[in-house]
């Protein structure tokens, strides 16, 4: 596999497409276990990063990266902004000068957004936050030689679903304890969407 | 079935009014009543609205009180003892935090003496 | 000679604007800068809204930074690393009641550590 | 010595004029060590006291202390409301059908007054509040079977004076520890015009 500055830009694309489509979705995800405006969050977000992305020319992923990075973190304003702002700021620097982007890179810029993610935000696995969605999505690239786009969708698809079972204890469910059990956790499905969107890129290519 | 109402209770108007968009972003099934600033809207407090704010978020399931500094806390003390009101407690936790976590728990039906059980536990790192 | 900086971090604008004015009644030698709600006023936060308060009430005395809810701490840690600030940290202690303690202990000239000390400790009633 | 309605009428605009007269000299106190608006509080409260006690006709002391509570309490804004407020609401009930006060009905509404100040504030004697002011001068009139204004005065006079060596433990000025020392009291110096005032009508029937 690899990735060149196209490709991301169609992984972005795809990824906003969901969320606009989801927009409802993910805010009435919020709205049983927070504050209702992860939907608003992320479509106005990724919007942003369309607005921006689709009318600049970049000659790197680097540089596109880091734009997407802060976008985010300034045009989001809750949790989901400094979280996917600093994942997608540490990938930049990962990325940088190593592209286009082959199997190790990925997993090497994945690996170290979700250090990014822990150190942001403080969770830890199984809290119910989108950590939950990112750590088997890294572990898969870790543990694979080749990563199949199909593969990539169902790991983060079971990981999202898997929040529904678990006691938040961060983010705005955790003042709920047991009663966030039994709902899904809003970034691990805005995660999913960005995973799922890459692996219909990586499915293109195969 | 009506949850614990809350009062907020600060030397500023807006405060309250800003602690009050907050929760009910997040809540809408609890009454979030506000009392700030003196009666001409100054930097001070007022028994009177406090008064006004207990009874309109009050019901059979009682009511809490959050308040910034000392001397709100007079003034909240002195609106329970004027009127005598049953299941009314003013709360010593921090204003927003306290009212955060207390509007989150009402709204899942938790009684007063839970609810401010878990207002004595707040640290600040969720 | 300055005195350490106070940034308040809220949510919501009204809030900060509240506790600023409830803070500059009793303090008045202590830069109290604000950075509330998201870039056009609503209710989250915002990392260029942080900087900016932080800029303001910079001085090599530090600043301390206070905020409401985990999101917002976040916002502040990020603008605290992607500026490179030095004496610059976030407090865990209640928005309102911790910046009233510090900004009163910095008046007087305490340190940045004095002062976060002393924010560790409050109890609501004196 | 006895006190009808028109005595403490007497009292009351005693203590509103020194409370106008010194009203900067009471924010500045509070300027120093609290938050400066001791003088408007109280300057406030008491001129809605005197407008109206003056408007109204008692023909009982117990009466018109209540209205000087209610008015106190709703107007001030300030911890001086609730602290004086509650002091007059006891006071009224002390006296309720023991008039005109004698010098034993004095005492015992003081130190009820006493009383309702410490469970509202819950001060202990030298916090540096009001309470150091109020506690000797229940003190001195348990102490003597007849009360003189002089020694009213000069009681209430050292204990304000004695606020300044003192750390406050409650209140705003609680906040500055050690830096509260060597600063006046505000709180004790209005409950020193109360007392200075009410020796005035004391000395003036002697
Ligand atoms: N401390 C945290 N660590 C990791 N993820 C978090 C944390 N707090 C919140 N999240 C994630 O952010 C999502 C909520 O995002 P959003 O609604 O945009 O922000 P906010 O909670 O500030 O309104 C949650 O569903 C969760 O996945
Ligand atoms: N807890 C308390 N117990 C007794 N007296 C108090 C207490 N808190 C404050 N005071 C008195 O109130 C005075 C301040 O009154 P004021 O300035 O009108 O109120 P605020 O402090 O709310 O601005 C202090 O000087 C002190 O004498
Ligand atoms: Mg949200
Ligand atoms: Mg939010
Ligand atoms: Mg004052
Ligand atoms: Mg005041």
């Amino acid at each position: 596999m690899k990735l060149d500055v196209q490709q991301v830009l169609n992984w972005l694309e795809k990824t906003n497409e969901k969320i606009q489509m989801n927009k409802e979705y993910l805010t009435s995800l919020d709205r049983a276990i927070g504050d209702g405006d992860h939907g608003i969050n992320m479509s106005r977000g990724f919007q942003e990063v369309i607005d921006k992305t689709s009318t600049t020319t970049y000659t790197s992923v680097s540089d596109l990266f880091k734009d997407v990075a802060m976008t985010l973190l300034s045009k989001v304003g809750g949790a989901s902004g400094p979280l996917y702002g600093t994942a997608f700021l540490k990938m930049s620097m990962i990325v940088k000068n190593r592209e286009p982007i082959d199997k190790k890179t990925l997993e090497d810029a994945l690996e170290s957004a979700l250090e990014g993610i822990l150190q942001r935000g403080k969770a830890n696995l199984n809290d119910k936050t989108l950590v939950d969605v990112w750590t088997p999505v890294v572990d898969l690239l870790k543990d694979k030689e080749v990563i199949k786009g199909s593969e990539l969708e169902e790991v983060s698809k079971n990981a999202m679903e898997s929040t529904k079972e678990r006691m938040a204890k961060k983010g705005r469910a955790a003042y709920l304890k047991e009663r966030s059990i039994g709902h899904l956790d809003p970034g691990s499905v805005s995660s999913y969407y960005l995973f799922a969107s890459l692996a219909e890129v990586l499915s293109e290519e195969e | 079935m009506s949850n614990v109402g809350i009062v907020l209770i600060s030397h500023s108007l807006k405060v309250v009014e800003g602690i009050q968009e907050i929760i009910q972003q997040a809540v809408h099934n609890v009454p979030i009543e506000i009392a700030g600033g003196t009666d001409d809207n100054k930097i001070g407090t007022s028994v009177q609205k406090i008064i006004n704010a207990i009874v309109k978020a009050y019901s059979e399931k009682g009511v809490l009180l959050f308040y910034d500094l000392g001397s709100a806390k007079m003034n909240a003390d002195l609106a329970i003892e004027l009127y005598g009101y049953e299941n009314v407690k003013v709360v010593n936790a921090p204003l927003l935090e306290g009212a955060y976590v207390a509007a989150v728990e009402s709204s899942i039906g938790k009684s007063l003496e839970e609810i401010e059980q878990s207002t004595q536990t707040i640290t600040k790192d969720s």
